[in-house]
This record gives C-alpha cells, structure tokens and sequence, in this order.
C-alpha cells in the first residue's frame, strides 16, 4: 500500500534527514547531539523512506551495503583512538587542533570528533540493516 | 600501553574480518593468526605482571577514578591467556565443523567481537565499563547461539537471550544505585572508599543485586536454567567456546567482587556462597547424570563445576581461591576438549543422543582416545589437571575447616566420574546399534584441534608445578585486594 | 533579469503564502474550538473527491497539507496517479462550493508558487 | 515588558489550543473529526508557544530551532494525519452520525503493477 | 518527587517482569523495552534529581554547583544504545522464529531439556 | 636403577605395546614381560640390603607448592609387594599374550594390563601420599578398562561400571582422608608421616581422616559391603581375574591398611572397626562362595572372604596378627593367581567354567592337574604348602585375639572348613568328577599358559617346605615396617602339637565332612542364600543406580521442565528474596516526604506513564500495547527534561520511535494475538511482578536518600571546557572520559547489525 | 521549580502547565478507551504535541534553551510513529 503524499513526503524528508542529523554531528560536542543522535537520524531518514517505498526501493537506492557502513563507523572509532599513540599519550586521549581562530567563530578538530563521526556511522548503518531485514515484505 | 591490546587488537581483527567476509580461505586462516596473536598479546601481559606486580593504566589519559581504568592482575592474565588459547583451537576446529553459510555470515568477525568483550571483561577496573564489555560478549553470544537458525536452536537463543538480558539489567541497576550512594564508578576507588566508612549504608543490598547477576552469568543455582536450555542448540564448536568462556567470566567477575566489595557482613557472604556453591556442584551433576545427549550432559556439567570454582571463592584462602583458578583454568581447557571431542562424535555418526551412538572405541580408537582423556580430567583423575584442581580445593577446603562443603565437593566428584563413564560406556563402549544415522567423515582441521587441545591437557596436568605457582601468586593477589586498590589508585 | 523577477515574486508570494496559511491554521483551529464548545448540529461531514491539476511534487504536498490546515477539511487520500484527491470535510453544505474553493483559492495560490 | 504580555498572550493562547485540541479528541464524534482537532489546533498551540519563546529568548539559535520546529510541524502533521485517516478508512473505522457523503469508497485507488517497483 | 518517581521505577520493572512471564513471544518483547525503560529510569532517579540545570558549560566561568549531574546520564545513554542494539537483534530473532516455527507461543515449543 | 626410572620405563611400554604388537605376534607376552622381570630381578638382589635395614627413598620435584612430589619409598613391606607385583605379572603377561590369542585388541589389551602393573607397583613404592593416590586412581582406570574388555556386553560393561564406581567413591574418599591426613603433619611425605605417628593421633582430625581412609581401603578390598563389585569384575578376561585378585588393585586396599598400621593403627576404633569389617567380609565371602558353581566366581568369593581375613588381622594387631597377615598375604597372591590363571586354561580347554559341567579332566591334563591340586592344598592350608603356615599364624592369632573378640575364632574356623570344603569339591568334581560330553576334547594347556601356575606353586611349595631360609627373609622386615613394635617371628613347618594343630586337624576333618555329604548340605545352604542371600548386592546395587537415575530424571523434569517462563520465573522468586533479604538486613530508609517538588504536571506525567503501561501490559492488541509504548517514551522523555537530561530526552524520544515502528513492523508480520494464560497465571504473574517492581522501587529510594561521597562528575564539570574542550558535558563524557565505554557500546551496535545481517543472509537460503 | 521569569510570565506558565496537564489527562482518557486504534493513534499525536508544548514551557521556567532540541526531535519523528501504524493498520486489512 503506497501513499504518494507519504511518498513525495518521504522524498522531501530524506536529504533534510540526513543534512540534520549532520549537523547534530558536528555540534555535538558543545550543543546537545552527537554522533549517536546524529546517527539515528540518518537511519530515520531511510526507514521513513523505506516506509513510503518499500525496502526494494529504498535499498536500490543507496549504492553500499550497510554492514560495511557499520564496520567503517567502527574502524574510524578505533583509528580515533591512534593519534594519542604518535602523540606518546594514552590510548584514546583526545589530541585536539584548531584550524582557525576567529572573535566569532573558531574551528576546531580533534579526536574525539572523529570518533563520534564512528559512532555516527555505525547507528546509521545498523538501523540500516535492521530496517532491511524487518520491513521486507 | 600493552593492555589496550586485548581489547583493540580483537576489534581490529573484527574489522578486518567483516570487510573481508567472503573470502572464506582468508576469513580461516586470518582467524587462527589473530587468535594466536591474541595469546601471545596475553602471554606477554602475564610476564609482564609477574615481573612489575599488578599493572593498570587509564586510556585517555584520565586520572583514576575519573577516567577508565585498565587493570590486569594475575588473575585476569591467566583468564585471558586460557580464552585467547582457547579460541586458538577453536578457530582451528572451525573451518571443519560449522558448515560455509555460517562461516560466511559473520561466524569469524562475532568470535573475535565476543574475545573482545571477554578480555575487557577481564581486564576493566571500572563498573560500568565491565557493563558495555559484557554486552559486547553477550551480544556476540546471542548472535553466535542464534547463527544459522534452525527451530530449536532460535528456541534456544531466545530464552539465552532473555534471561541474560535480565541478568544485565540486574548488573547496570546495581551499578545505577552504586553511583547514586557513593558517586565513583571506578572498582578500586569505590573499594577504598568502602573501607573507609563506619556503616555499611545500603550497599550490600546493590551488592546483592550484583550477585545475582553474575550468578545468572555463570550459572550458578538456582540461576541456571538458561544454560542447559540452550547450550545444546548451535554448532559444537561454538558451544565449545561457550563452555570454555562464557560462564567463566561470571565467575572471573564473581571473584573480582566479592574480594573487593565484601566488606560488610562478611560472614554472611560467605554462607550465601557457599550455600550457593555447593547446591551449584550437587544439582548440576544429578541433573547431568540423567541426560542422554552427549551435549546435555556436558552442558549440566558446567553447572556442576561452576559449583567447584564458587566453592573456592567461599573459601577465601590464597588457598582456595588459588585452587579456584587452576580448577577454572583447567575447566576452561577440558570442558572445551570433552565438547569438541562430542563434536567428533557428531561428525562421525551423525548423532549426539547416546542411544545413536556406539562403537566407537574398537572402529576410532583415537577419537576414543581423545574424548577419554579430557573426560577423566573432569572426573578428576590423577594426573591430568582436573584432579590437582579438585585436590587443590579440597584441601583449600579442608585448612579454611570448611568440611561440609568440601564434603559435598568430594561427593559430587562420583557422579562427575558416573556421567562421564556413561558417555562412554555407551558412545564408544557399546556395539554399534543398527539404527545408525548416516555417517560422516572426521574433518582433519577438526581433529588437529581436539588433538593439541587434550595435549594441552596433558601437559597441565603433568607440569602443573608452574600453573600452580602462578595461581597461588593471583591467590596472593585476590586476597589481598590492597594490591589491587593501590596499584589503580597509584598510592 | 526576468527570471530575478519571477523568483522574487515568488518569494514575495510565498510570504503572503505563509501568512495566509496561518490565518487558515488560526481560524480552523478557531472553528475546531467552536465546534467542540457547541451543540454538533452544525455538522455535515463527508469525504469529497476533488480534481487536481499540479504538476510538481512539493505543489502537491503543499496543497495536500494546506488543505488539512483549512478549517474543516482534512486530506484523506490522493490517488497514484496525482490527479485526484480525497478530502474529508467536515461542513459539507454544498459540495460544489466546497470543491471550488479548494480548487480556486488553495489549488491557485499554490501553483502561483510552487508550480 | 510588553514583549512579555505578548509571550504569556501566546503561550496562554498556545496551550488553550492544546486544550481544545485534547478536547476534541475526547469529546468529537468519530476519528476522522478528531484529527481535524489534533491537526490543526494542537499545530497552532505548539506554533504559538514557540512564538512565545522566540520573543522571550532573543538568541538566533532559538530562533532557528524553533523555525524548524514549526516547519516540521507543518510539513508533518497533515502527512501523519492523512496516513492516520487513511488507514482508518481503509479500515472501515466507524464513522460518526451524519455522514452524507463517501466518495473515497467509490474509487479504486490501488497502485498500477508497475509503479510498485 | 524521589517517591513518585520510585514507585514508577517499581511499577515499569513489574511491568516488564510480568510481561516476560507471559507465554507470547511478542509480549517478551515488550517485556525486554520495559526492562530497558525501567533500568534508565532506575538509573537517572538514583543518580539525583536535578531540576532546571542541564550540564552544558556555557561561559568559561559558568557556575558548576548545582549543575545536574551528568554521569548518569552519559550511563544511561550508552545503556539505551547498547539496549537498542539488542533489541534490535531480538526482533529480527523473534521474526525469525516466527517465520521458521508458526507459532508465537512459547510453550508450544518446550520440549522437556 | 632408580625406582622411578623403572615405573617410567614400565610405562613407555605399556604406551608402545599396543602399537608393537603387530611386530611382536605371539611373542608380544614373552617380551613384554622382560621389563617387569628385570624388575623383579631388581628387587630381589636389593633384598639383602632391605633386610639388613636399607630403605630406599627417591624423590623428584613436581608441584612443590602444594606439597607434591614424584617421591618413592621402598623398605621391606614395599618390597615384598614388589616382587608379588613384578613377579606375578610376569608369569601373567606370559599368560596373557598366549591366552588372548583368538580375541580381538590383544594390543590394547596388554597395554592396559602393564598399565595395570604400573599403577599397582606405582602405590606400594610410593614416598608421598599424592604419589600414591595418582597411582590409586590409576589402578582403578585401568582396572575399568580391562573389566571391561568385552565392551560389546552389556554386563562387561555393567561390572566395570560398578568397578569403577565402587573404587571411584573410595578413591575420593581416600583422597579426602589423606589431604585431612596432612593436615596436622604440613607434607605428605610418607617417610616423615610414618617417623611421627602421634601427630595425628594427637590431633582432631584423627578420626575424619581415618574414616575416609578406611572407606578407600575397603572399597579397593572389596570389604563388605562394598564387596560385590570384586565378583562382577571375573567378566574380564582370565589374566585381569588372576591378576586383580593375586597381587594387585583388592590387595591394595589392604596395601594402605597396612602401610599406615602404625600411624592410624592401634586405637580402639582402627581395631574395632576393622575387625568387625574383617571378619564379617571373611565368613560371608566364604558363605556365599559355598553355593556358587562358576568357577571363576567361586574363587572370587574365596578372594573376598581372604581379604576379609587379612583386614580382620591388621585390625587384631597382636604379633601374631601382623605375622599372619603377611604370610597370608603372600600365600594368597601364590595360590590366588595359579587357581585364576588355571581357571582360564580349563575354560579354554573345555569352553565351560561352570563345575557341574566339568569333571574328569585328570586323564587329559594330569599335568595341570597337579598344578591346580597343589595350589588348591595351599588354599586348604594342607602341609607341606606355604597355605598350611597362614592358616596356622591364623588360629594363633585368633586364639590370641583379646577377649572382646571370641567370635573371630568360631568363624576362622567355620572358614577354613569352607576353604577346605571348597578345594575338596574343586579337585575331585573337576578332575576326577562325572565327565559330561567335551565339545572337543581337552588337553594339556601349552606352555605359556601353564608356566606361570607351575612356578608360582612351586614358589609356594618350596617357601612352605623351608619357611625360615626362603620365606622369612621375604617377610620379615615387611613385618617390621607395618608393625614397628613387633617382631618377625621364625616360621616353622612343625610347631609341635597344640591347640592350634588340633584345630587344623579338626578343619581338615570338617571339611572333609562337609565335603562328604554336601549334596543334602549344598540343598540346604541354597535356601538359607535363596531367603538371604537371593538378590544379588550387585543387583541391589544395579537398581540403586537406576532408582538414582529415575530420580535425577524427575528432578531434571521439574528443574528443567522447559517452560521458558517458569524459569525466569524461578529467577524472580529468588532474586527478590535475596534482594529483600538484603535490604531487610539494612538500616529502615529515612524518607522525608516533601510535596512542594511535586509539580502537577510532573504528577500527571508519572500517571500517564504508569496507566499506559498498565494499557501495554494488559491490553490484548498489541497495537494498543505499542501505542501505549510510544506513549511512554514521551513521559519518560519529559521527566528527563524535567531534571535536566536533554541529550537524554531526545535520544530516548528517537529510540523510542524507532522501536515501535520496528516492533510495528514485526508485529504484522506475526499471527493475531491470541490469550494463552488463565486469570490464576496472570495473579501469580502479577505477585512476581510486585514482588520484584517493590524491591527495586525500595533500591531507588535507598539510593536517592543517601550519598555517601562526591560525586566523580564534579572534575567533569571542571575540566570538560577547559581540557577537553566541549561544552556539552554529557557528550564529553561519551566521547572523551569514557571514550571506552562508548567504543564498547558502538561495537555491540556493530555486532547487533552483524547478528541481523547474518539472520538475514542466512533467512534467505 | 525556580522560575526565571517575571510575573506576568510566571502566571502564564502556570496556566500553561495547568492546562497543558488537563491536556494530558484527556489524551490519557481516550487512550483508555478507544474505541477504534486510529483513536488511540491519534491519542499519540496528541501527547507529542502536548509534549513540545511542556517542553516549551520548562524553556520558560527555566530559561533553558537546550531543551528546544527536543522539541525538534518529536516534531521530527513522531509523524513516522503515526505512518508505521497507519501502515499496520492497512496491512492487516490487505492481509
Ligand atoms: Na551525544
Ligand atoms: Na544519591
């Protein structure tokens, strides 16, 4: 049983899914967010589209396989992890570097944003996988 | 920095292995390399605590008790150099027992995710870390247990996964109303601080909560109905490994506990562990006796001999808990062998119900072989381990004046040897009945790996010396949870 | 130069639009409010096809949505192939009108913007 | 100070819709008449609210957040109660007295084989 | 309030509890979310109860006392998380047996272990 | 050579000789017996030097933090046993490689019997109690494995079973014994042991650890009432029976009896116990041997009535009594092994053991004949074999027996009669007795098979004919050892007449008797046994063992029934039991109800959550029950808002949803709901459920009203902008503090989507 | 609950509260008692808009701005709640 408002709906909904759950990403370390919520979202963006498409529709629409989503996610968490080790630090210290320093804003990266972009890939991609295997037909 | 390994080295391996999941040939090999490497990473680890005394350091670079605490003693080294051995066998065993489809569904990367939560298990010093690593075990386990899907076996996985996830919820409860009275997560501050205080304030009733649930874990009674429920459904080699690994962290944890946590009422732990102890060993060994599948019996085994680990604990000597160790150590070896030796069985007459099989001992003398030796272990014969470990806590028993439960222990020891004959008596003793499933061919891999694992055996039980030394040093450890609390807490 | 022109008219028109579409929220809701407080009388429920003509996606969700956002209807269904939709209206007096002014001023405003 | 009266004024007002909202769905006839009340009414009072606090916090974050709160809302709620709607029919809930009409019965509003895949 | 909120923790741990007592294997399924809910309310309300004071630093000099306690929640997050993921894997598990066995009734299928 | 040594090398052999007998053929027994004979050879030449006082003692280091090593101790006792052990299995593994021709797995076969030797000759050198109980044990695996030979028949296997068994429980009762043993003394080392008997005497764990002791040693000598199993056990071939019952495994018991005589010997309780033991074991062995008609059986019951005798004079202890047990004990491994081994030549010569079946054989055997009469003499304690010198020491010890004990003489010698009655019967129904129709005809056994009979009755004969130079030399610092405070007294053939020759003549005249009309007295024997005697103790045994397994069964039936629900709900009972023990045990809480932090709206939340949850658990839809869920999520998520937790509230308001849709999509999947439980299931349910919702409800509130210390929180409110630069604490926790936790939960998520990739993947197929 | 707000504010979160509770109950009310699952579907929608609407409110007591993220959140997903049931419903009609 299809909807087309679900569907156009759906369409809509998925790009402003997932450009969110970006940005929740990328704040989280200072606003609430983070890669798990940001993680969800982007899986919520895909089962709403699984939801007014089907599962067929919605997994030719991406071009990788969840699973390895997930084990990217967890790979880049762990690498997260190595920097401190260069560094003479301990495992997974967080190693910080600002890219720029304004009055306004300032840009700073380190570790543990990479390791919650980690997280951020393994939520989506599980949620993927769960979608895939649940809503089959 | 080497004690992150244990945990980061599976997780890599893991990785790995998931990217590379369909390539079968390389999934196998690459599996025994890491697990080999696994007990050489806890090999060193040993060495390294022997030689510098309890190690622990804070990944992250936070102080204790703020940070995450890695801590090894002897104790979670020799744990983990008998898991890593362990799985090295089974990821040989492997390739030669668990058909393609599941070898290629996931079956490599989930033993190294279950490794990975075990050994931090193992190793934490922080409560609720020890949480998300038994998660990461259990959930590999549930996955493991559920691997290929057949009615019994999702029956099984079931009821495995809903009473361990209970047994969870119990666990990060207590660790939830832990943090609500004295605020530290970190093991060896909050045993400090524990030893500090004039009252006991409610503690004990959180530690209770703890209790239970890792009686639930190591399936203590009257907590242990999950275990023969299910431990009889997936492929052999990963029984296997569950029997060698699983419950044993239970028990790893129980110990960790009880010699950091008790303070309070002392006496009263010690009857409820005993009690605990010695219905454990009693009833897992009537109930084995009654069973006709090879696996059953040796699922209630476990049960039984649990019983034998906890008893030590009770005990609490170096003596005891030392003779707790070895037992574990040993039991983690032979209780792995006599499955993978059942597994054998299985490959060669296509059964594991005792009334399918027979013969065994005139048409396979080796396979005979390689069941009887880790199954007079269990029974505790002389020399092979089980015996030091049984006569190690028996006379533990007998110095803490602990004779009742001792007595027990020595008593449950004849219906270990009853049950352990009857496979026997009627897998290999008995003639061949007529009605014989089809037969199957021993896979080589299969056999390689029982082979080196009852050499092992073996090999403990006639230069137990050295094993011996250690565990009384990780008794020495256990007892006095100063050295613990002073290594983390770098004081 | 045209096109600056067009595109600025839309945002224009879009504004007005989200006003308009606010007063429609206000007043349904207004309407919502008075129904409940009075007797139900006043009721004449019933489900209406309606022709569509919008070409575009975000037109026809506009349109589907601001149609639930007037006083007393709500969308129901569209069908698959976009040219029909299904509103449930609540005071369904005269159908004709009804169907006008879903036609004539929802239907309007929205493909003067997004069509 | 009167930036406050206004914010009480729409938050007092916000969550009188709401009441009027949860009013309707207690006290209207049939499903379908309860979604005109959660639809537009509880949409209004979370909008007005909002306002509300737009006007007390004068911080663009606020601001940003509470737009996207809105626009949400307004994108979602009509999807969310058409779907509710039409299952309900689809279902043959029973409707409430005073019907005079049902043309969605009629129609034959199954998708062409094709365009499921 | 901590007595209100303790009488919810025990009722949604009876909750879960009676529900995995039931013979449904959805009901079971149940059971495990309200577990879950109960654990992190558990958890939170244990952890203190702090109204109005979310742990976000805003200036560098912000005022620390008083602040809730963030630890909890930081526990609580990673506990839903490993709940969802377990959950998750429990209903493809629970689909699963379903598809393979017909029956959601979970004493149909106990045979005597 | 050292002893160690040889048992090592003993044992290679017995690990190479499966394998070497393809090579070796029939000659494998020949061979295999080289190395026991060296050793025997071995200890003989030591024999001078043991008398003139020499003890050896070896000892290699193997566990010494438990006290155990690898250490031997030979003096006279051990060494008289040796030779019995090496000498013996000699002529047996002789005997064996030619008798086991026709059978399968004679390779196995032999193995398992030079196992045998070496476990048996492993205990009597043994210096250290842990030493000696490994080969304990030993001998009772190997024992089982060569009981049950013919594995393919169910009471082959039945009687190694009960074997196994039997000695099993004795072994762990031995172990406990010796553990509680050293206790007092801090070593296990025998030397030391044997040098300070008071230590334990003194101490109160005398009597544990002789109870346990003695329950080893018994069950090993098959004393009544552990005495059935030793009957059982003549399934096995003929060379175990000759074995077992001459010098090894029923003699070890006594072995340790004796060994520790003078640490555990000599009070009221080792004497009584052991003489009661003793004598009841000695006569109800004879009893029951009266009536038996297979051969092998008949003997085995004379074994068990022996051993009787000698647990009755170690237990007796007097001079006398510790002479005789020696002697006895010698003369019964001699003739013992000649009557099994001689056994198995005339079964094998006439395919029969039954003696009603046999007779007449002397015309075709004289030979054996003789052998097997000879022997036979020595049972009946007839001059000029070495038994008549046993069975004298025997009624001289009896007669000296303290007063307590009157009753040992009269059934000593109701005994005795029996033996000679026995012999009697033996010789002439078999050798002279009707001859019934042979399948083929018997001849004389071959060499191998008769050679061990003719030497060990020629070793007894000629011990018997000059018992000062020959057989004291054996015996008389084996004396010494078990029994320090006695003398070896000089053994002579002719003791002049006294009570105790009347009491010989008067035996053999009994016998001869009872021999002479026991067609009417074996009738009336049989119904005293038919009443008394009809089942069996293996067969009570038997169903004791499946009484025991009915019973496990049951208890494995309401234990582990099944019912997934039952056992969580077991789980439940007890948790909260132990729980409420727990808090019951603490201090009451003190709770200070303050109604002012009760927000209304916070109050209507907590009432929406708990009436949803009442409509998800009662409700039969179980769409309901996910709404109700959903519903939920959003209570909770403003509770958490209410006490500041906002990375909380939306990470529970997006997992929430996201379960219910996935739960809703499995849901339709699944059959409609149907009720499975009765309103009686559905209260017991609920009082569980209380139960357990209560005790955690009184755990939050222990928790909220106390906090013992500062939180560890307050260093991440000050440091997380600071050093780790983030303003959301929460999530600087997730990430940084406990970046570890966080990588643990992100892998289980990795391993939750593995499970569901793989149950997908594998769904398919 | 200390209020960050003046009185005039104050007064109206308190009413706000107030009614928004009453709110709560009705929802309650119709959860309890259907009758058709669409309504309590719709009971669902109501608490989510109720809950934005709390959420709202704490912001003012409080002064929290944080705490608007959840309010995006459920406007977020709540919808897709209500699209999985609906999707149930006419599923098990289909079936
Ligand atoms: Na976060
Ligand atoms: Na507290």
């Amino acid at each position: 049983m299809e909807s087309i408002i679900l569907q156009i709906a759906a369409r809509h909904m998925r790009p402003l899914l997932i450009g969110l759950s970006l940005i929740v990403l990328y704040r989280g370390h200072n606003e609430p967010g983070g890669g798990f919520i940001g993680g969800l979202m982007f899986g919520a963006a895909y089962i709403l589209y699984a939801m007014a498409f089907g599962v067929d529709r919605t997994q030719k629409s991406i071009f990788f396989n969840p699973i390895n989503l997930t084990a990217v996610g967890l790979f880049i968490a762990l690498i997260s992890g190595m920097p401190a080790l260069l560094l003479g630090d301990s495992f997974m210290t967080g190693e910080w570097y600002t890219f720029f320093q304004g009055t306004l804003m300032e840009l700073k990266l380190g570790t543990p944003l990479l390791f919650d972009v980690g997280v951020y890939l393994t939520v989506a991609g599980m949620l993927m996988l769960v979608m895939f295997s649940l809503m089959e037909e | 920095m080497i004690l992150v390994l244990p945990i980061i080295l599976p997780l890599l391996f893991m990785v790995v292995l998931i990217f590379t999941r369909r390539w079968l040939a390389f999934q196998q090999g690459f599996s025994i390399f890491a697990s080999i490497m696994l007990t050489f990473v806890s090999f060193l680890i040993l060495t390294d605590v022997q030689q510098n005394g309890i190690l622990a350091i804070q990944p992250g670079s936070w102080d204790a008790p703020f940070g995450i605490t890695l801590v090894a003693d002897l104790f979670s080294a020799i744990m983990m150099i008998t898991t890593s051995f362990v799985a090295v066998i089974i990821m040989i065993y492997s390739p030669g027992f668990i058909d393609k489809e599941r070898q290629t569904a996931g079956y490599y990367p989930l033993v190294f995710g279950l490794l990975m939560g075990v050994n931090g298990a193992f190793i934490t010093g922080d409560l609720f870390n020890m949480y998300v690593w038994y998660e990461v075990m259990l959930t590999s386990s549930f996955v493991l247990i559920a691997l290929g899907g057949s009615a019994e076996q999702l029956r099984g996985s079931i009821k495995y996964v809903t009473i361990n996830f209970v047994a969870s919820i119990f666990f990060v409860s207590a660790i939830g109303i832990l943090y609500g009275q004295v605020g530290t997560l970190n093991m060896a501050d909050l045993a400090a601080k524990m030893r500090t205080w004039d009252e006991p304030m409610y503690v004990n009733s959180a530690l209770m909560l703890f209790f239970i649930a890792f009686s639930i874990k190591s399936a203590l009674v009257p907590f242990f109905f999950w275990l023969p429920a299910s431990y009889h459904t997936p492929p052999m080699a990963i029984t296997a490994l569950f029997a060698g690994t699983l419950t044993k962290v239970g028990v790893y944890t129980l110990f960790r506990f009880y010699s950091l946590f008790v303070v309070f009422d002392q006496q009263f732990w010690m009857y409820f562990i005993l009690t605990l102890a010695g219905l454990t060993m009693f009833i897992g060994v009537l109930m084995a006796a009654s069973q006709f599948d090879i696996r059953k019996i040796l699922s209630f085994h476990i049960i039984s001999q649990v019983g034998y680990m906890v008893m030590g604990l009770g005990i609490f000597t170096v003596g005891g808990i030392a003779g707790a160790i070895y037992f574990t150590v040993h039991n983690m070896l032979s209780k792995t062998n006599t499955f993978l030796a059942g597994g054998l069985v299985y490959q060669r007459s296509g059964s594991y119900d005792l009334k399918y099989l027979g013969g065994l001992y005139k048409a396979k003398p080796f396979l005979a072989l390689l069941f009887f030796i880790p199954a007079l272990s269990l029974a505790g014969i002389p020399p092979l381990p089980g015996f030091f470990g049984k006569f190690f806590l028996i006379k533990g028993g007998f110095e803490a004046q602990q004779y009742f439960i001792t007595a027990v222990a020595i008593l449950t020891g004849l219906f270990t040897l009853f049950s352990m004959v009857k496979i026997w008596n009627e897998a290999y003793w008995k003639k061949e009945p007529e009605e014989v499933k089809e037969k199957g061919k021993v896979h080589p891999s299969a056999l390689l790996a029982t082979s080196l694992l009852a050499a092992a055996v073996i090999l403990m039980g006639i230069f137990a010396g050295p094993v011996i030394d250690v565990c009384l040093q990780a008794g020495e450890q256990i007892v006095n949870p100063e050295m613990y609390i002073n290594a983390v807490l770098k004081r | 130069m045209k096109m600056i022109f067009n595109f600025l008219l839309r945002v224009f028109r879009f504004i007005i639009f989200v006003f308009y579409y606010l007063k429609e929220l206000i007043v349904s809701s207004l309407y919502v409010a008075w129904d409940i407080i009075t007797p139900k009388d006043l009721m004449k429920p019933g489900i209406v096809e309606v022709p569509v003509d919008l070409k575009s996606e975000t037109a026809i969700i506009a349109f589907a949505n601001l149609i639930s956002m007037t006083p007393g209807s709500l969308t129901m269904d569209m069908s698959p192939d976009k040219k029909k939709i299904y509103i449930h209206a609540m005071y369904l007096h005269d159908k004709q009108k009804f169907i006008d002014k879903m036609k004539n001023e929802l239907e309007h405003k929205i493909r003067q913007i997004f069509d | 100070m009167i930036i406050e009266w206004i914010a009480a004024f729409f938050l007092v007002s916000g969550s009188l819709f709401m009441l009027v909202a949860a009013i309707g769905v207690v006290k209207l006839s049939d499903v379908y008449m309860r979604m005109h009340a959660i639809t537009k009414a509880a949409s209004l009072g979370a909008i007005l609210m909002l306002a509300a606090v737009s006007l007390i916090y004068i911080e663009w974050l606020v601001w940003v957040e509470a737009l996207m709160v809105v626009v949400f809302i307004i994108i979602t709620a009509p999807v969310a109660s058409h779907m509710i709607a039409k299952a309900a029919h689809i279902t043959k809930m029973p409707k409430g007295p005073g019907y005079i009409m049902d043309e969605l019965e009629e129609a034959d509003n199954t998708f062409p084989e094709e365009e499921k895949q | 309030m901590l007595l209100l909120l303790a009488i919810l923790v025990g009722v949604l741990y009876g909750a879960a509890v009676y529900l995995l007592l039931r013979r449904n294997i959805f009901k079971l399924i149940l059971g495990l979310i309200f577990l879950g809910h109960a654990t992190n309310m558990l958890i939170f309300v244990a952890g203190g109860l702090t109204s109005g004071r979310p742990a976000f630093l805003r200036g560098v000099q912000d005022e620390t006392i008083g602040m809730s306690d963030p630890l909890p929640q930081a526990l609580i997050l990673t506990a839903i998380v490993i709940g969802l993921g377990v959950t998750a894997f429990a209903l493809t598990l629970v689909y699963r047996f379903y598809k393979v066995t017909k029956t959601v009734d979970f004493d149909e299928l106990s045979e005597n272990e | 050579m050292s002893t160690g040594l040889f048992l090592l090398v003993l044992l290679l052999v017995a690990a190479i000789a499966p394998f070497a007998r393809k090579y070796l053929g029939n000659y494998a027994g020949w061979v295999y017996a080289i190395w026991p004979f060296t050793g025997f050879l071995y200890y003989l030449s030591l024999l001078p030097a043991v008398n003139e006082g020499l003890i050896i003692t070896e000892s290699f280091e193997w566990m010494p933090a438990l006290g155990i090593e690898f250490s031997f101790y030979v003096d006279g006792f051990s060494m008289l046993f040796s030779l019995l052990v090496l000498g013996i299995g000699t002529f047996i593994l002789v005997y064996a490689g030619y008798y086991m021709r026709p059978y399968p797995m004679k390779g196995r076969f032999l193995g398992y019997l030079l196992l045998f030797m070496t476990a048996m000759q492993g205990i009597v050198v043994s210096g250290n109690l842990i030493t000696m109980f490994v080969f304990w044990e030993l001998t009772s695996v190997s024992s089982y494995l060569l009981i049950g030979y013919w594995h393919e028949k169910p009471e082959a296997r039945a009687s190694a079973l009960q074997a196994l068994l039997i000695t099993g429980f004795g072994g762990l009762a031995l172990l406990g014994g010796f553990v509680l043993l050293a206790i007092p003394y801090g070593t296990y080392d025998l030397a030391y042991i044997l040098s300070e008997p008071d230590i334990i005497k003194d101490s109160n764990l005398y009597l544990p650890a002789l109870i346990l002791i003695l329950l080893g040693a018994f069950t090993k000598s098959a004393q009544f009432p552990f005495h059935f199993w030793l009957p059982g056990a003549m399934t096995a071939p003929s060379p175990v029976s000759a074995y077992l019952h001459s010098a090894t495994m029923v003699k070890a018991g006594v072995f340790v009896l004796a060994r520790f005589n003078p640490v555990l010997g000599g009070t009221e309780v080792w004497t009584y116990t052991l003489t009661i033991v003793g004598v009841t074991t000695m006569f109800v062995g004879a009893w029951i041997s009266i009536t038996q008609v297979d051969l092998k059986k008949i003997l085995a019951y004379t074994t068990v009535s022996a051993l009787g005798t000698l647990v009755l004079l170690i237990g007796t202890g007097t001079e006398y009594a510790i002479n005789a047990a020696i002697i006895f004990l010698l003369v019964h491994a001699l003739y013992k092994g000649t009557l099994f081994m001689m056994a198995g030549n005339i079964e094998k010569k006439t395919g029969t053991r039954d003696i009603r079946e046999l007779g007449g054989l002397f015309k075709y055997m004289p030979f054996a004949a003789v052998v097997m009469i000879m022997a036979l003499v020595s049972m009946a304690g007839v001059p000029p074999m070495l038994g008549f010198l046993g069975k004298e020491l025997i009624y001289e010890a009896s007669a000296a027996a303290p007063k307590a004990f009157w009753i040992i003489l009269p059934l000593g010698f109701m005994t005795n009669v029996i033996m000679v009655f026995l012999s009697l019967r033996l010789a002439i129904d078999i050798f002279w007795g009707k001859e019934p129709k042979y399948g083929k005809i018997p001849a004389e056994p071959s060499l191998p098979l008769i050679l061990g009979p003719f030497f060990l009755v020629l070793v007894s004969f000629v011990l018997g004919l000059f018992p000062s130079t020959m057989a004291n030399p054996l015996t008389s610092k084996a004396i010494t050892a078990i029994s320090p405070l006695h003398d070896a007294m000089v053994l002579k053939l002719w003791h002049g007449f006294n009570l105790v020759l009347a009491l010989s003549a008067f035996t053999l005249l009994s016998g001869y008797l009872m021999f002479r009309f026991r067609h009417t007295l074996l009738l009336s024997v049989d119904k005293v046994n038919i009443r008394y005697f009809r089942k069996e103790f293996t067969r009570y045994f038997f169903s004791m063992i499946d009484n025991f397994l009915v019973f496990t069964k049951l208890k494995t039936k309401t234990l582990q029934h099944g019912y997934h629900r039952f056992y969580l709900m077991t789980l439940f009972i007890f948790a909260s039991i132990l729980v409420w023990v727990m808090i019951w045990r603490a201090d009451p809480i003190m709770l200070e109800l303050n109604f002012s932090d009760m927000p209304l709206n916070l109050i209507a939340v907590v009432i929406l959550i708990i009436a949803a949850t009442l409509s998800a658990v009662v409700s039969s839809s179980r769409i309901i029950a996910l709404i109700s869920m959903g519903v939920i999520g959003f209570g909770i998520t403003i509770i958490f808002i209410a006490y500041s937790g906002v990375d909380l509230a939306i990470t529970m308001i997006m997992v929430e949803t996201l379960l219910v849709i996935l739960a809703m999509t499995v849901v339709y999947h699944l059959p409609t709901y149907k009720n499975f439980s009765s309103t009686g299931a559905r209260m017991r349910d609920a009082l569980v459920a209380t139960l357990v919702g209560t005790f955690f409800m009184v755990l939050v509130l222990q928790a909220g009203t106390s906090s013992l210390e500062t939180p560890i929180s307050e260093y991440f409110k000050e440091t997380s902008y600071s050093v780790a630069y983030g303003r959301n604490i929460v999530n600087v926790i997730l990430v940084d503090y406990r970046a570890l936790d966080t990588l643990g939960e992100i892998t289980v998520i990795s391993i939750a989507a593995l499970g569901i990739y793989a149950m997908m993947k594998l769904g398919k197929k | 609950m200390e209020f960050a707000a003046s009185p005039v504010l104050t007064y109206a979160i308190y009413f706000s509260f107030f009614a928004l509770t009453i709110s709560l109950f009705m929802g309650l009310y119709r959860l309890l008692t259907g009758p058709t699952l669409p309504d309590r579907i719709v009971v669902m929608d109501l608490v989510a808009s109720v809950s934005i609407g709390l959420i709202i409110n704490y912001i003012m007591a409080t002064g929290q701005t944080v705490f608007l993220n959840v309010a995006v959140a459920i406007a977020l997903l709540v919808f897709m709640g209500n699209i999985a049931f609906a999707k149930y419903l006419i599923r098990r009609i289909e079936k």
